[in-house]
């Protein structure tokens, strides 16, 4: 029944995603792609990882992609053009690449996927151990990505404050 | 498990990068309210390094953070070299911005926090760490890519790198994902389980690992975007980019693969680090000797180079680590001097930096040309030079553990990569003047740089010993069960 | 033992002589020159006179005078020492003599038309010569006469080059110096073969135990022997070696004299006799060196006939001359090759000088066909020069007959019937052309310009003086050789030269060869009557009917008489198959060798590298998708590689 | 100081070059001239403190002597030691005798930046030094290569009309061969580890190693390769006339005079001792090589029409003839090449002198743009006679006594036609040498502007005197050199027969000919008995493999 | 088994995802497409990391996965950055028509 569930899901995420990825017009990908996070969000669900389904719906979906949203908007992007490709050879070449890397990672995945070993047992679905696990053993991590997002921070204002920057000096 | 378990030796161990990040801050606020202080940022930077330096000495031996983070002599080596890397750039920096009137404290942050990041990737003795270190420094340096938002060029370098970089995260993340599903932890120590060596899966991850941090390295055939960003990035950054992130990244590459071989690399996967090898060596040199930038003939000269060091991957032991060790020290002085050089060289940054218009610098400007020529000839690995140290070592590597084909293809290619190198020195030397204006006058801090990296280079190459000694001190702290 | 006086100051002396020459003499001037010059030669033989004199009276035990070691590395070593015995002794007393009247002969010679420098060059030059003839003689071992050996031909090079701005003498200078190398490298090859044989050069040691052992070493020393010979001909101008002597005359004439007649030239013979212990040993090479010398005498002597420059014949005769001596030396006959050598050194060197003292008086003109009737206008020089050339005709009793009586003896002696015809056909020969020569340079009218006959006049003293004393020489030199036939003991020359030259030929060889009384008469008066014939004919051609025979035989056969008067295109033949091919290479192996094919491969290496960079620098398109994709296909190959297609 | 000076004079010879270098940097770039004297001074005073190297050289002893010792990088084994034999001793000599000369040469040349000039060659002198007195092979090799930059600058910057191009040559041709020469060394430090478990470089220790011949065959390539394009041995000359015709007169006389000695002292120092077997198989290919170079050099020197071009292609055929000694390997003609090499060194260098006399007075290298200026400039005249004469070999200068040496020595081998292939030398080198002075001093003067050519200067002058000077001392008295050289020539042969332990039994050609007593006996890798009598107080090492060694 | 969900199922539609977003990365023209298959690509890690985490009982997984959000967020927001940059000088992010730098 689970199983069923998260297959389900599993599927409509791929799918969406697989839809982001052909769709030529921007604005529908990205739409496509907020679709397929939801699905995303539901297969952590099932993994019973609900605090990150949270975030994945809230952050990246509702965050991060309304970001690329309007980006897409300020610079109204235009429909990917159907023009011939520079290089051909880059399809070919990709979608044979693709094919083999395919068999690898899927046959790696399915055949020798299982952990060596690890703590085991199962993961409740309270979210305060990982609060915790955060603040204690996660903590360097932490820290180093407060100075991670400083550092974008301070980089995307570098690149958008412009004219101003221009004309400061 | 109590909640914020943090004590004092675990402040001593970050105390380091605590200094870089907070400085960034400080030089940043400064930026914003205090625009008059611009002139101090370089120094302000020395000091954050020369801090973190001090705090790095003085950090307590042994893992902190329950073992999430490395004072061991290796960490302390690599934060000497990547301090030095930064001094380096930092001083570069000053005078060239300056000269391009981009002179803006954002640069020396992200500067600082780039290097952070590095340092990180060093210390970090768990993959997760690695990563935000590497995502810290990708970040950072993404952004000084572009950090001309007036110059096309660095701006197309910084979406060049920026999306090649992403996808080469990606694939990382990846092979960080999957070794943690094998050993159900991130901790890097934990890889040394029986029977991970031998799983294929991880042997997949491992090698989404090499494209990852190959690709940081600039590792042929994962060197596509260095050509460009070098030649579209300020070139202080380049100063840093090209010699830090390489050495960081491939000294993490021999952690985990050190945690994963207990008993020796296969002979596969050998094979297909030293493909990489002779693939960047080969195609580093043939492909520079076409080169008509300064930059980009750099930029290939480095490819070749990591080629020349993926050989000591292949070895594989304590004592081709402490070579890389050794070779990374060397690529330092030779290449972050060289960088400097072509800083202090051109005058318009708005174009590309073409060799012929180096023509009669080795009278027209005696200092810069002689230290860029000691760089030049120590990157072809001239003796006395450290550049050939650094070869000397590597090769002494490969001979002694047997790969011949490795050493010989080697030596071809350092002699194809003199082609090159004595090209620029022609042209700076044995050819007259065609710019009637001369570089720009040379920099109290350019002028720092260069004399720094070339008695280095000469130091190096003279006197090895201390590095080496220093250098095997260090390797010896990673557990290899041979030598 | 080490004299007051010392072998090696003999050749020091004229050394000294030519540092004081050219070092100094530019600066101080001819006097000077002509003191240093002529004074260190005259010194030279004072010294040398000093030696030989109580070693003629003496017994003729030789004495080796050891100065030191000179070369010693790996097993090879050579000394510096100087020999002096009956051989030694005998070159040294005429080279240092008639060294030093052309000496003495060359002051009046050069003195007027040279600059300051030019003539401090020549006696330079000159005493350097002096100088490396006397190494070579009075040497101890091979290698310090071949000191002297090339020391000569350098000096020749040098002196025929004296007047260096002309083309053909620069060229001729050359040419005897290449040519000298060529015999110098038989020279070398014949040292390595003694050397490998004896373990040393030393003439004592060599000859020892040649002597000693002759069976152990008599297969080896056909090859050695030949070798050395290559040197002999090279250096007295033998077929097929003797076309640098001819051209040679380009020097000044006292130097022709000196080095192109009376010395240098016979050094080959003086090396061959110095040797005859190995020649005799080895029957082949001497059969070879007869050949080779009855061959070259009668070969230059036909071309003499058709010449017209006067020291272009008085060259030939030369080359004719000195294969006689060959002829002797290849038969056996050593001491009447010696006694040549000494006799032919002093009419030669008369003759030349005599031609030199026309040619001065004639300003510079050579072409016999421009004199004639000189006698009254030269009387020294007519005299002279006719004592001289009865002596080379072989008149008796001046010297030349005696030892060409001798060789001819020699030769018949030893049952070469076919040799000695030759030999005698050529005594004839000689004096026909001798007496040709004679006839149109001092006999019947002037032929030359007007302002030449009113300038022409008698050399100066220092000039004819020495062709008085000559003359002299050549009259008598011959009497310290008398034949057999006038008594026993007569012969007090063989008797001298004997131990050296004889050690091997035991009592009854001699007695078995020996010539009847009755024979030797004979052979006397065939002689004799060649030389008369070929005179009678020449003053019959060329002063009764003034050559007009001669053109008439020239005309009948005019195909042969350019042949011969263009001495059978020896030259042009060499030019054609040694010259050109030469040049040819040379610049094939440049051109083609060296730039096209190694270069060539080089640079094709270099440039398809530089192509390939050129080509996969177009890798780089700069479209960020294809670097992604590069990645891509990066990790895919490792994945084919590493992990492959197991699991 | 003085003891200290004498403790390590070595080292003082190595680095005072140098040193004056580094004084040099602190000179005004505009204090050309200063420069110019005050490196001629320094190289001076080289050649002063070199000499007591003479005076005090044991001529008995075949050891290595003013031996020098410290470790350099002690971890791999890396040591700074220093010795010299006799064979050193006289290249080394000559060195520091031909650098003064072609300073002294350069003060009235060189005007282009004159001070990187003195400085680049003072570093060359100590590289060519060093090389020459290195006993490790890493020490070694780091000199070998430190030689390359300061000649590339060299003819890259003060050379002819293609000197960019001759650089580039010289550069590429030398690093090409010492490359490997470089693995090979790496891999016998490694070998060395591997059989006694400690890191060395020290020939002395090497040389204890032995090898399969095929390894052997591998290694002796590598260092044979490196040597050979040094010499440089035919077919791989080609970079030789390029680089001295186009280096400037001080350069090409320093190329010519040294650093083309190094690669045939290279090979005896370093290729025989250590791969014996293999360089006694291959030595024929050798001797062999060294004919077509004697033979070839010559006749394209007579095509040329450069007369640098000439005097560089007669180095070829000078250098084969000292390969063919090598390649005999008597102890005979061992001596002659090395006295060969001194010669060649003087001779070359005078006549590269004044070739660079001429045409710093007509600018111009072409042989047609001479003639008859024998009268015009007699003392130059004289002196390039008798450079020329040494140079072919004529009795009572040097070059004779060591051409002589050479082809005695060979015949005395088991390839005695060698002997009377490189002899034809004797011909063909005054073939194309007369022609040259008579192209040049003699013939008619054709040319109105070398009418009034000037005479050669008082400095000029000196620096060919010196020369000149030498070429009689040498070919009067050999023996002041030979002596000093013989018993290091017995030590490199005995160590070699020592090693092989084989020595070719006398050849059928018959008794009179077999080389004589032992001391002439050939090493060679077939059967019999070493006769090599032992060099004395040897301090080389012994060839038995070591005791400890598994 | 998490809970009846076999581990292979999350793997392999994490593999699935991982294509899906490398096909976008290497087929897709737009600067911003390929930005967001990248994005897809390290979801594709996030869902195994989760799958692994919660098949070994350790919340580490949700951690990792809370990290790279945050870091992918960072990254977002210095690319769309670095894009309007760059449009501002070409008025494009279409990368076949971004290659002044190359050769």
């Amino acid at each position: 029944m689970a199983r069923l569930m998260f297959d389900a899901a599993a599927i409509f995420t791929v799918l969406f995603a697989a839809v982001m990825v052909v769709h030529r017009h921007p604005v529908k990908s990205v739409l496509a792609l907020v679709v397929s996070f939801f699905g995303l969000a539901v297969c952590y669900v099932m993994l019973s990882a609900p605090f990150i389904a949270a975030i994945q719906v809230i952050v990246y979906a509702g965050a991060i992609l309304v970001l690329f949203l309007f980006v897409l908007l300020l610079l109204n992007v235009p429909e990917e053009t159907r023009g011939r490709d520079p290089r051909p050879i880059q399809r070919i070449l990709s979608g044979g690449a693709l094919l083999v890397f395919a068999v690898y990672l899927l046959g790696l995945l399915r055949g020798h996927g299982a952990p060596a070993g690890g703590p085991g047992g199962t993961v409740s679905f309270d979210v305060a151990p990982l609060a915790r696990l955060l603040f204690s053993r996660y903590l360097l991590p932490f820290e180093a990505l407060s100075v991670l997002l400083l550092a974008a921070l301070v980089g995307a204002f570098v690149l958008a404050q412009q004219e101003k920057g221009e004309t400061r000096r | 498990m109590t909640f914020l378990q943090f004590g004092p030796e675990d402040l001593a161990a970050i105390a380091p990068e605590i200094v870089l990040a907070a400085m960034g801050g400080v030089i940043v606020l400064l930026e914003a309210f205090a625009p008059a202080a611009r002139r101090w940022f370089a120094t302000l930077s020395l000091a954050a390094i020369a801090g973190s330096l001090y705090f790095l000495l003085r950090a307590p031996a042994g893992p902190s953070f329950g073992g999430r983070y490395d004072t061991s002599a290796l960490a302390l080596t690599a934060g000497l070299f990547l301090g030095a890397t930064a001094a380096v750039a930092v001083l570069v920096a000053k005078p060239y911005l300056e000269r391009t009137g981009e002179e803006r404290g954002e640069f020396y942050a992200l500067l600082l926090w780039g290097h952070l990041g590095v340092s990180l990737m060093t210390r970090g003795l768990d993959l997760l760490v690695v990563f935000i270190g590497l995502e810290t420094l990708s970040l950072s340096f993404y952004v000084l890519a572009s950090f001309f938002r007036t110059i096309e060029a660095s701006s197309e370098a910084g979406l060049k790198y920026f999306l090649t970089g992403a996808f080469g995260s990606a694939f990382t993340l990846y092979g960080i994902v999957l070794l943690f599903g094998k050993s159900g932890s991130v901790a890097i120590a934990s890889l040394a389980q029986a029977g991970i060596a031998r799983d294929p899966l991880v042997t997949l991850a491992l090698l989404l690992l090499l494209v990852g941090f190959g690709f940081k390295m600039s590792l042929a055939p994962f060197h596509a975007w260095a050509p460009d960003v070098y030649q579209g990035m300020p070139t202080p950054a380049v100063a840093y980019l090209s010699v830090a992130p390489k050495g960081a990244s491939l000294l993490v590459l021999y952690r985990v693969l050190t945690a994963v071989f207990q008993d020796g690399m296969p002979d596969r996967f050998r094979a297909g680090i030293a493909a990489l090898a002779i693939l960047s060596m080969t195609l580093g040199n043939v492909v520079a000797l076409a080169q008509r930038d300064v930059k980009r003939l750099l930029a290939y000269s480095g490819i070749a180079h990591m080629g020349y060091v993926t050989i000591a991957l292949a070895v594989f032991g304590s004592d081709s680590l402490a070579a890389v060790i050794v070779y990374f020290f060397a690529y330092l002085v030779s290449n972050a001097g060289a960088f400097a050089a072509v800083a202090a060289l051109y005058r318009d940054e708005t174009k590309p930096h073409p060799i012929g218009l180096l023509a009669g610098e080795g009278r027209r400007s005696p200092f810069r040309a002689a230290a860029f020529a000691l760089c030049l000839f120590s990157l072809a690995g001239i003796p006395a030079t450290a550049g050939f140290i650094g070869k000397f070592f590597v090769f002494k590597a490969a001979i002694e553990r047997g790969l011949y084909a490795l050493a010989v293809i080697g030596v071809v290619n350092s002699l194809i990569s003199i082609g090159y190198y004595l090209k620029v020195v022609y042209v700076m030397y044995m050819r007259e003047p065609v710019e009637p204006e001369g570089p720009p006058p040379l920099a109290v801090a350019d002028r720092l740089a260069l004399s720094l990296c070339a008695a280095g280079i000469l130091v190096l190459g003279i006197f090895p010993s201390p590095l080496w000694t220093l250098a095997r001190r260090a390797a010896e702290t990673l557990p290899f069960a041979f030598p | 033992m080490n004299p007051a006086l010392p072998l090696w100051l003999v050749p020091a002396l004229p050394l000294a002589g030519f540092l004081a020459c050219g070092l100094l003499g530019k600066k101080l001037g001819k006097s000077f020159v002509t003191a240093a010059g002529v004074g260190s030669v005259g010194l030279a033989t004072a010294v040398a006179y000093a030696r030989l004199l109580p070693f003629f009276s003496g017994d003729h035990a030789p004495v080796v005078e050891r100065i030191g070691p000179w070369i010693t590395a790996g097993g090879f070593s050579a000394d510096l020492a100087m020999r002096l015995d009956p051989l030694s002794a005998l070159m040294t007393s005429f080279v240092t003599f008639v060294g030093f009247l052309i000496h003495v002969y060359s002051v009046g010679y050069m003195r007027h038309d040279e600059t300051e420098a030019g003539y401090a060059r020549y006696f330079a030059y000159l005493n350097l010569f002096m100088f490396s003839m006397l190494t070579l003689v009075l040497a101890q071992n091979f290698v310090l006469m071949f000191v002297g050996w090339e020391g000569v031909g350098l000096c020749s090079y040098l002196l025929i080059g004296h007047y260096y701005e002309r083309q053909y003498a620069a060229d001729a200078g050359k040419k005897a110096f290449v040519v000298n190398r060529i015999g110098d490298f038989g020279f070398l090859l014949g040292m390595f073969g003694l050397f490998s044989l004896f373990d040393s050069l030393d003439f004592d040691r060599v000859f020892g135990s040649a002597a000693a052992d002759p069976a152990k070493y008599a297969p080896f020393l056909t090859v050695v022997c030949l070798c050395l010979f290559l040197g002999a001909v090279g250096k007295s101008a033998q077929v097929p070696l003797y076309v640098w002597l001819p051209d040679a005359m380009a020097g000044p004439t006292p130097v022709s004299a000196l080095i192109h007649a009376a010395t240098m030239v016979t050094a080959g013979v003086y090396m061959v006799a110095r040797c005859n212990v190995l020649f005799r040993l080895a029957p082949e090479a001497m059969g070879v060196v007869a050949v080779i010398g009855a061959i070259t005498a009668i070969f230059a002597g036909i071309i003499a006939v058709a010449q017209n420059d006067i020291k272009k014949v008085l060259a030939y005769s030369t080359v004719s001359q000195l294969g006689y001596m060959f002829l002797a030396c290849g038969v056996g006959a050593y001491v009447a090759g010696m006694f040549h050598v000494l006799t032919h050194a002093f009419f030669k060197a008369c003759l030349f000088l005599g031609s030199g003292s026309v040619i001065h008086a004639m300003g510079g003109e050579q072409d016999m066909r421009r004199m004639g009737g000189l006698k009254s206008k030269l009387p020294v020089t007519y005299w002279t020069f006719l004592i001289a050339t009865l002596a080379i005709a072989g008149i008796p009793p001046l010297a030349g007959f005696f030892s060409k009586d001798a060789i001819l003896a020699g030769v018949f002696e030893h049952e070469r019937y076919v040799l000695w015809g030759i030999a005698l056909f050529t005594a004839g020969l000689t004096a026909f052309y001798m007496f040709r020569l004679v006839s149109l340079t001092f006999e019947g009218s002037f032929r030359g310009t007007g302002e030449q006959e009113h300038h022409l006049h008698e050399s100066p003293p220092s000039m004819t003086a020495p062709l008085v004393v000559l003359a002299v020489l050549s009259f008598t030199g011959g009497w310290i050789g008398l034949p057999r036939v006038f008594g026993e003991g007569a012969d007090r020359f063989t008797a001298f030269l004997s131990p050296i030259l004889l050690p091997l030929a035991s009592a009854e060889e001699k007695a078995e060869h020996a010539l009847s009384n009755g024979t030797e008469w004979l052979l006397m008066a065939v002689s004799v009557a060649a030389a008369v014939a070929g005179l009678l004919l020449a003053r019959s051609w060329y002063v009764r009917r003034s050559g007009r025979p001669a053109e008439a035989i020239a005309a009948s056969f005019p195909a042969a008489y350019a042949l011969v008067a263009e001495k059978f295109r020896v030259d042009e033949l060499y030019d054609a198959l040694v010259v050109r091919p030469f040049d040819w290479l040379a610049r094939m192996l440049w051109k083609v060798v060296d730039v096209l094919i190694i270069d060539g491969i080089l640079n094709a290496g270099a440039f398809l590298v530089e192509l390939a960079g050129d080509l996969l620098r177009f890798l780089q398109t700069g479209n960020v998708r294809n670097y992604a994709l590069t990645l891509f296909l990066g990790l895919v190959g490792l994945l084919l590689l590493v992990i492959g297609f197991g699991t | 100081m003085g003891a200290l000076l004498q403790d390590h004079i070595l080292t003082a010879v190595v680095f005072l070059p140098t040193a004056g270098a580094g004084l040099l940097l602190f000179f005004p770039a505009s204090a050309d001239r200063a420069a110019k004297w005050f490196a001629f001074a320094v190289s001076v005073l080289e050649l002063a403190i070199s000499l007591p190297l003479w005076t005090r050289f044991d001529a008995t002893s075949a050891g290595f002597q003013f031996t020098e010792k410290a470790s350099w990088i002690p971890s791999i084994g890396i040591s700074y030691a220093l010795g010299i034999d006799g064979i050193s001793l006289l290249l080394i000599l000559l060195t520091t005798l031909l650098t003064p000369v072609s300073l002294l040469f350069s003060v009235s040349h060189v005007e282009k930046s004159a001070r990187a000039f003195s400085i680049a060659f003072l570093v060359l002198e100590t590289g060519m030094i060093g090389s020459l007195a290195a006993l490790d092979l890493a020490l070694f090799y780091v000199f070998w290569e430190v030689m390359l930059v300061p000649m590339y600058f060299i003819i890259g910057i003060w050379g002819g009309a293609r000197r960019i191009y001759a650089a580039m040559k010289f550069f590429l041709f030398t690093m090409a061969g010492s490359l490997l020469m470089f693995l090979a060394i790496l891999y016998l430090a490694a070998r060395h580890r591997a059989a006694t478990g400690a890191w060395s470089f020290l020939l002395a220790d090497l040389v204890r190693l032995d090898f399969p011949a095929s390894t052997q065959a591998l290694l002796f390539f590598a260092f044979a390769l490196a040597f050979a394009i040094k010499v440089p041995v035919f077919p791989l000359h080609t970079w030789l006339p390029d680089a001295h015709t186009e280096a400037p007169t001080a350069g090409s006389i320093i190329l010519a005079g040294v650093l083309l000695k190094l690669g045939v002292y290279g090979y005896l120092r370093f290729a025989l001792p250590l791969f014996p077997e293999a360089a006694l198989r291959y030595a024929p290919w050798l001797g062999i090589l060294g004919i077509i170079g004697v033979i070839y050099g010559a006749m394209v020197a007579y095509a040329q029409k450069d007369m640098k071009r000439l005097v560089a292609y007669s180095s070829v055929s000078h250098l084969g003839l000292v390969v063919v000694g090598i390649g005999a390997f008597t102890a005979t003609s061992l001596s002659g090449s090395v006295l060969q090499m001194v010669n060649h060194g003087l001779s070359t260098g005078a006549l590269f002198l004044l070739v660079g006399v001429l045409y710093e007075r007509r600018h111009t290298r072409e042989i047609e743009a001479y003639g008859g200026i024998a009268g015009v400039v007699p003392v130059t005249t004289a002196l390039f006679l008798v450079a020329t004469l040494s140079s072919i070999g004529l009795p009572g200068l040097n070059g004779f006594v060591g051409e002589f040496l050479v082809l005695v020595g060979t015949w005395a081998s088991p390839h005695r036609w060698w002997s009377v292939a490189a002899a034809t030398g004797v011909i063909l080198s005054a073939v194309y040498m007369l022609s040259l002075v008579q192209r040049v001093f003699w013939n008619p003067l054709v040319h109105e502007e070398n009418r009034k050519l000037p005479e050669i200067r008082k400095t000029e002058f000196v620096a060919a005197a010196v020369l000149v000077a030498l070429m009689v001392w040498i070919g009067v008295r050999p023996n002041d050199v030979l002596s000093r050289l013989g018993p290091s020539i017995e030590a490199v042969r005995a160590s070699v027969a020592q090693r092989t332990a084989r020595v070719r039994a006398p050849r059928a050609a018959g008794a009179g000919f077999t080389p004589a007593r032992g001391k002439e006996a050939l090493v060679t890798t077939r059967g019999g008995r070493p006769q090599g009598p032992p060099p004395r107080h040897d301090t080389r090492p012994r060839a038995r493999l070591p005791e400890a060694a598994p | 088994m998490i809970g009846g969900i076999p581990l292979g199922d999350a793997l392999l539609a994490s593999g699935a995802l991982f294509l899906v977003g490398l096909a976008g990365a290497l087929l897709r023209r737009s600067a911003i497409s390929i930005f967001l298959s990248i994005e897809v690509m390290m979801n594709a890690a996030n869902l195994a990391l989760i799958g692994y985490g919660s098949a070994l009982g350790t919340r580490e997984g949700q951690i990792v996965v809370f990290f790279v959000i945050a870091i992918a967020a960072a990254e977002a927001s210095v690319g769309l950055a670095i894009f309007v940059a760059l449009f501002r000088h070409k008025e494009t992010i279409d990368v076949n028509k971004i290659n002044l730098l190359k050769w």
